[in-house]
């Protein structure tokens, strides 16, 4: 797909998002737009890892827990202003992600993806069981509800997190190096890539934002505690939505963020008597997209377009086949 | 006589208590073509694995342009440069072509356009531009060894090691990949090749190494090699010793 | 396809935007119920859930809440909070901002309470729980947020008290909370209470939450303790009854929470429920006279025996209190449906002044201290299950059978 | 202190039999199919409910029904193999994470319908064998050892070894060690993949229900249990190494001890603190478990 019409559609729903408070000046709505896009976040943030680099991390909402925790205790313990805090956030993400993925980097597969469950049940436990997170009785943060501030301060973040992660990863070579590392590890070495400092960086890209957005939640929320920012919640939904749009692309996840959170949503919001229903029909669903769209909603739409547009080439294509199977570079995998 | 481009400087490599490869010396000239034959499980691809920094040796060193580079990682080894291929070819099977090569192309080339700029020329060296958005699982035997060695040289290696590239092509194939070969070499390049078809190797190779059991064998130019009585009885037991 | 990428966009919006926003003329309450209807903790949000159904259907059964000679019906309107805080705090923008509720009946849990408290301060909306019970909420002293269920420092003391009131006195207590924000209060309530009264700790610990609790409890059998108490949640005091038995200890007392008066619990553990103790402030049959709707306790329980198949525990009897609160103060200030920012803090002034008696008892709330809005007017009663019956035993004015005391060995029953 | 050392040892063990019925033929579908079933937990719960209701309608001892389950939950489980087979023998994606991502929705599915069908209240299941207990006084030591729980035990004794036998000695066994080593060359020696991967995963669904009975009578039962069970069962089999089967006795009663011991001799409220770390710390040490020998 070209990239001048994708950025001009891009621009189009950043404007229309940007102004859309001036029109619409419902709280909710505005609550439940900057939910999505902090998933939108969450999401693409995941996918570097799982779906860049190939390392399922289930563990992803101890990141997440840790953002949101760190600002918390230094706003209200350390009484630092959110502007400072928020970047340490971030960092004590990276610091985790930087001590945690040395050992559990080196694991593969499965043991990877349970490996990163243990160490997010792991950190869960040690906040509720130690005094600075206020244990299992979680912690309150100074209310500050402002809607706006908070959309807009998620927007941009989310914005900024999206355009950093589409240079790193579709523009700069570090997006097909981690693709090479999910591919084939060992064959990467040959090439001259260090698997092991790519995804400690990746990891470390994952994690960053998500700390971001952690704190952001707190912060917005008002209150935390380990079950609720701690738990398997973040996970489990970033592995739905990104697997439901698209892993390795950023589009996907971009996209399984926001359908299934409007779904959820709008579930929630007017069918409310029909919740475990919602439970069946949000699992239904989970089990029936991997039987009939395996490369998630972006991977299969934009396969079908690239096989129905000729791929534009340097020169001629001698193989009638080359057209069947032409890949692009968001392709999922 | 200048120095050797790569030096193997009895090299012992241990699995446990078995000796996959037992004290073998030998260096490559720069320019030169050096096949590497032997039977099955004689520690060829050990060896190969070896020098390409994914086997630290148990003893012995290698040195290639004078510096002892046993036991580096293989992506510190592609830096200073070797490229290899793989006996079981390992495309990165979600991508396409040209993004293979290309990744590989970002060694000396950190700028994404002009590591795919310099993809698509080495795409047209191995006779694969005209797959290049092609997916890589999508090719055929043929096309990914051609795949593998299209890598290797992305790399703008000095030194390359080619893994069983020819085997199991058809004849048309294999002659094409010998065509390639030659025109590397006439490029500059130096290349160490491990291959079972014979007709080839003693076609290409400027001199043999022959190993057996680990060991090295015998030595020499292919036409000496070949009236080895050591070489002889490895390779066509003893009834013909 | 990327415009299908934008039109899905659009449309989601759409879907927000298009639910009419403008301000309702309605002959009726609109009250917004924000609880855990999914999420771990399903079992209490859908406690809470009945306590406030029940309300409403015997308030309209009644033709409605009579305020200044004219009676308007009342419309519950459901937000489910997922058992998440964030998903809590969403419910009640929603319930305030486009379901223009005229006020809040809240969350189960206290974690959600806390996220759905700053909310309805900040649109000035009151809200009474009818059953987080956390200390915590109340020394944030939000002004817009009550609790009709006493907080647990509040309630632990009286069941310690009537143990050591019990012949021949026990001396020891080893006290185990799971280690949720609840019980781990619990616990620590008790501990609080026994110290205070003289109890011989033995063991105090606060364990995982949902784990198999037996070698903990063989560790506390050597100790040999007269009274065992046990702060959890409903699936956890199965666990804990049934290793306790399966260990082969018993007690002279076992004290456990308010969650043993559900009837629920005497169904899954049965005669091995028999003689455990309890802390509340409500049973089906405790003697309170109202003028309220439901007369009396046992009139409740049988209402709700009726409509649900339960006669109901103190969680959801609190709920249904939370509505007559609400009842009682709209009468007060004479505030109809539809009410602006005026009279809701009007509303609210009202329920800091209300002191009502209802089938749940006193209804009144605290204005200052540490309890600050939390219900003070009741009294905490011990119970017992007797005959799968659920018996006050505690204190001595509110007694409605002796004490079994010891307890009979979990063997010989 | 000291004396409480061998009831602590019993504890441990019987918590470590309770965790080797949940995790012992997780491993074996794990093996044969490599799927992570993330609805273990759900299985577990449905074949609870499923004792729950026979011994309320029969009023018979839940243990009778065990083979009565089994047979259902076989036949469920052979039934919805295929579905995760077409799964994982996809072309497209990551087969083994659609595997996952599958049986990850089959979960929330499951615990939909449960609460729905079953309610949101927690519940037990009575069986004579929750009476009475075993006390070692006779010998000197002072151990009690529940009537249940040592059924427990002595049930995931019985699978263990009726799998062992399974496998090591009948033709069906080695079929499904063939299918384990090589799918393609499993196939080659007359191994039917996808009939053999059914009756693997029948087995599976079927002992994974017998032991929510087992659970029921034990613990406790609820519409929710599931998540907690699916952990542990995803614990264990990576402690032991996935796939590998003789190694989930070990890594259950490891788990049972760390956890029996931890509540007793340390700070009970880190007990689960302690697990997850002791966990990841063998897996940092040996990657594919304590042996070494996870596929």
């Amino acid at each position: 797909m070209k990239t001048s019409r994708g950025a001009a559609i891009l621009a189009i729903i950043t404007a229309a998002l940007l102004i859309l408070p001036l029109v619409v000046h419902d709280t909710f709505v505005l609550r439940v737009l900057t939910e999505g896009i902090m998933w939108i976040g969450l999401a693409i943030a995941f996918d570097v890892i799982a779906g860049y680099t190939g390392y399922l991390n289930f563990g992803h909402g101890a990141f997440f827990g840790i953002g949101a925790y760190t600002i918390g205790i230094l706003m209200m313990q350390a009484h630092l202003p959110f502007w400072v805090a928020l970047p340490l956030g971030g960092l004590a993400a990276a610091l985790t992600a930087l001590i945690a993925g040395i050992p559990t980097l080196r694991l593969k597969g499965a043991y990877f993806a349970i490996a990163t469950w243990a160490l997010s049940r792991a950190i869960q436990q040690l906040a509720l069981n130690v005094e600075f997170t206020g244990g299992p009785d979680g912690m309150r943060l100074e209310a500050f509800l402002n809607p706006l501030f908070f959309y807009y301060l998620m927007l941009i973040t989310v914005g900024v997190i999206f355009l950093i992660l589409w240079y790193l990863l579709e523009r700069a070579p570090f997006g097909l190096k981690l693709k090479a590392i999910r591919e084939d590890e060992e064959g990467a070495k040959a090439l001259g890539l260090n698997p092991t400092m790519l995804k400690m960086q990746s990891f470390i890209l994952s994690a960053i934002p998500t700390g971001i957005l952690g704190g952001i939640y707190a912060y917005w929320i008002t209150f935390i505690d380990p079950s609720s920012t701690l738990g398997d919640l973040v996970s489990d939904q970033a592995v739905v939505m990104v697997v439901f749009g698209g892993m390795g692309t950023l589009f996907g996840p971009a996209l399984g963020a926001i359908l299934i959170f409007a779904f959820k949503t709008i579930f929630w919001a007017y069918l409310s008597d029909f919740q475990l229903l919602y439970l069946i029909i949000l699992g239904a669903l989970i089990a029936i997209s991997v039987i009939f769209i395996p490369n998630g909603l972006w991977g299969t739409l934009v396969k079908r377009k690239a096989v129905a547009r000729p791929q534009q080439k340097p020169e001629p294509a001698s193989e009638p086949a080359a057209l069947s199977a032409v890949a692009v570079p968001e392709e999922g995998n | 006589m200048t120095e050797p481009i790569l030096k193997v400087n009895s090299v012992t490599k241990c699995f446990g208590g078995l000796t996959a490869v037992d004290d073998v010396s030998f260096s490559v000239e720069k320019g030169e073509i050096v096949g590497l034959i032997g039977p099955n499980g004689a520690g060829k691809t050990t060896l190969f694995n070896v020098i390409s920094g994914y086997y630290a040796p148990t003893k012995g060193s290698v040195v290639f342009q004078g510096n002892d580079i046993s036991g580096k990682p293989p992506y510190h080894l592609a830096g200073v440069g070797i490229g290899r291929t793989f006996q079981v070819v390992k495309p990165f099977a979600g991508l396409s072509v040209l993004e293979n090569v290309t990744i590989a192309s970002f060694l000396k080339h950190p700028k994404k356009a002009d590591a795919e700029r310099h993809a698509w020329q080495v795409l047209e060296t191995t006779g694969l531009a005209d797959r290049a958005h092609l997916s890589a699982a999508g090719l055929t035997l043929a096309g990914r060894k051609r795949l593998e060695i299209s890598k290797a040289l992305a790399l703008d290696p000095s030194f390359l090691l080619l893994d069983e590239v020819v085997a199991g092509l058809n004849p048309t194939e294999a002659d094409r990949t010998v065509e390639l070969i030659m025109k590397l070499k006439a490029q500059g390049l130096t290349i160490l090749i491990v291959e079972h078809i014979m007709r080839v190797i003693m076609n290409i190779s400027d001199r043999l190494v022959v190993l057996n059991f680990g060991k090295k064998i015998a030595e020499g130019t292919p036409a000496e090699v070949s009236s080895d009585p050591h070489v002889v009885q490895a390779y066509f037991g003893e009834e013909a010793a | 396809m990327k415009f299908g990428f934008v039109r899905v966009l659009l449309l989601i919006a759409a879907l927000f935007v298009a639910i009419p926003v403008h301000a309702e003329q309605r002959n009726f309450y609109k009250i917004g119920v924000i609880t855990e209807l999914s999420g771990d903790l399903v079992t209490g949000g859908n406690i809470t859930k009945r306590g406030y159904d029940l309300w409403a259907q015997e308030v309209n059964a009644k033709g409605g809440i009579e305020v200044q000679g004219k009676k308007y019906q009342v419309k519950l309107v459901y937000a489910d909070a997922q058992s998440n805080p964030a998903a809590g705090a969403a419910a009640a923008e929603r319930l305030i901002t486009q379901e223009k509720v005229d006020f809040i009946l809240g969350p189960y849990s206290s974690g959600v309470t806390l996220a759905v408290a700053p909310v309805v301060d900040k649109y000035k909306v009151p809200m009474i729980t009818g059953s987080a019970e956390s200390p915590l909420i109340w020394k944030n002293k939000f002004k817009y947020t009550f609790g009709t269920i006493p907080p647990i420092n509040f309630t632990g003391a009286t069941s310690i008290k009537t143990l050591t009131e019990l012949k021949p006195a026990p001396k020891t207590i080893a006290i185990i909370g799971s280690n949720d924000a609840f019980s781990k209060a619990t616990a620590e309530a008790y501990k609080t209470a026994a110290e205070k009264a003289k109890l011989k700790i033995v063991k105090f610990s606060i364990v995982p939450s949902g784990q198999d609790m037996t070698p903990l409890l063989s560790a506390v059998r050597s100790m040999k303790p007269d009274v065992i108490a046990f702060g959890g949640h409903d699936e956890e005091h199965v666990k804990f009854v049934k290793a306790l038995k399966q260990i082969g200890y018993t007690p002279k007392a076992l004290l456990m929470h308010c969650g043993i008066t559900d009837k629920a619990f005497t169904d899954a553990v049965g005669k091995d429920g028999e003689q455990i103790f309890g802390t509340t402030c409500w049973t089906g049959t405790a003697k309170t006279k109202s003028k309220v709707l439901w007369p009396t306790a046992s009139a409740y329980a049988a209402a709700s025996q009726k409509a649900f198949k339960n006669p109901g525990d103190y969680t959801q009897g609190g709920c249904s209190a939370a509505g007559i609160a609400f009842q009682t103060a709209l009468q007060k200030v004479g505030a109809k449906p539809g009410m602006d920012e005026a009279m809701r803090a009007k509303l609210v002034q009202a329920l800091e002044q209300i002191d009502v008696q209802t089938f749940y008892g006193r209804v009144k709330f605290a204005t200052s201290g540490e309890f600050y809005h939390a219900n003070v007017g009741l009294d905490p009663l011990t119970i017992q299950i007797q005959n799968g019956q659920i018996k006050t035993v505690g204190p001595k004015a509110s007694v409605e059978a002796a004490a079994q005391y010891p307890m009979k060995d979990w063997k010989s029953r | 202190m000291m004396e409480l050392l061998p009831q602590a040892l019993t504890d441990g063990i019987l918590l470590g039999g309770i965790y080797i019925t949940i995790a012992i033929a997780f491993s074996l579908t794990y093996g044969v199919m490599h799927v992570i079933d993330f609805a273990v937990g759900e299985w577990i719960m449905f074949g609870a409910f499923t004792g729950y209701y026979l011994n309320k309608w029969t009023g018979l001892d839940p243990f009778i029904f065990l083979p009565v389950i089994f047979v259902i939950y076989f036949a469920v489980g052979y039934l919805v193999q295929p579905v995760i087979h077409r799964v994982l023998s996809g072309t497209k994606g990551n087969p083994f994470l659609m595997g996952l991502v599958f049986t990850f929705g089959l979960a929330i599915m499951f615990r939909g319908l449960a609460l729905t069908a079953f309610g949101f209240y927690s519940n037990s299941i009575p069986s004579a064998f929750s009476e009475g207990s075993f006390n070692l006084d006779s010998i000197g030591l002072t151990v009690t050892i529940p009537t249940v729980r040592l059924m427990g035990l002595a049930y995931a004794v019985a699978i263990t070894l009726i799998l062992h036998y399974l496998l090591k000695k009948t033709n069906f066994g080695l079929g499904v060690r063939a299918l384990a080593q090589h799918k393609d060359a499993a196939g080659l020696m007359g191994v039917n993949a996808k009939r053999t991967g059914s009756y693997v995963y029948g087995i599976y669904v079927g002992i994974s229900a017998m032991t929510g009975v087992l659970l029921g009578c034990i613990l406790s039962i609820g519409a929710q249990m599931g998540n907690e069970y699916t952990i542990f069962a995803f614990f264990v089999v990576v402690l032991a190494g996935m796939g590998y089967l003789a190694g989930v006795p070990w890594a259950a009663l490891l788990l049972g001890l760390v956890q029996s011991i931890f509540m007793i001799y340390f700070n009970p409220s880190h007990t689960l603190l302690a697990v997850f770390v002791i966990l990841y710390i063998i897996l940092l040490i040996s990657p594919r478990g304590l042996f070494g020998k996870g596929v």
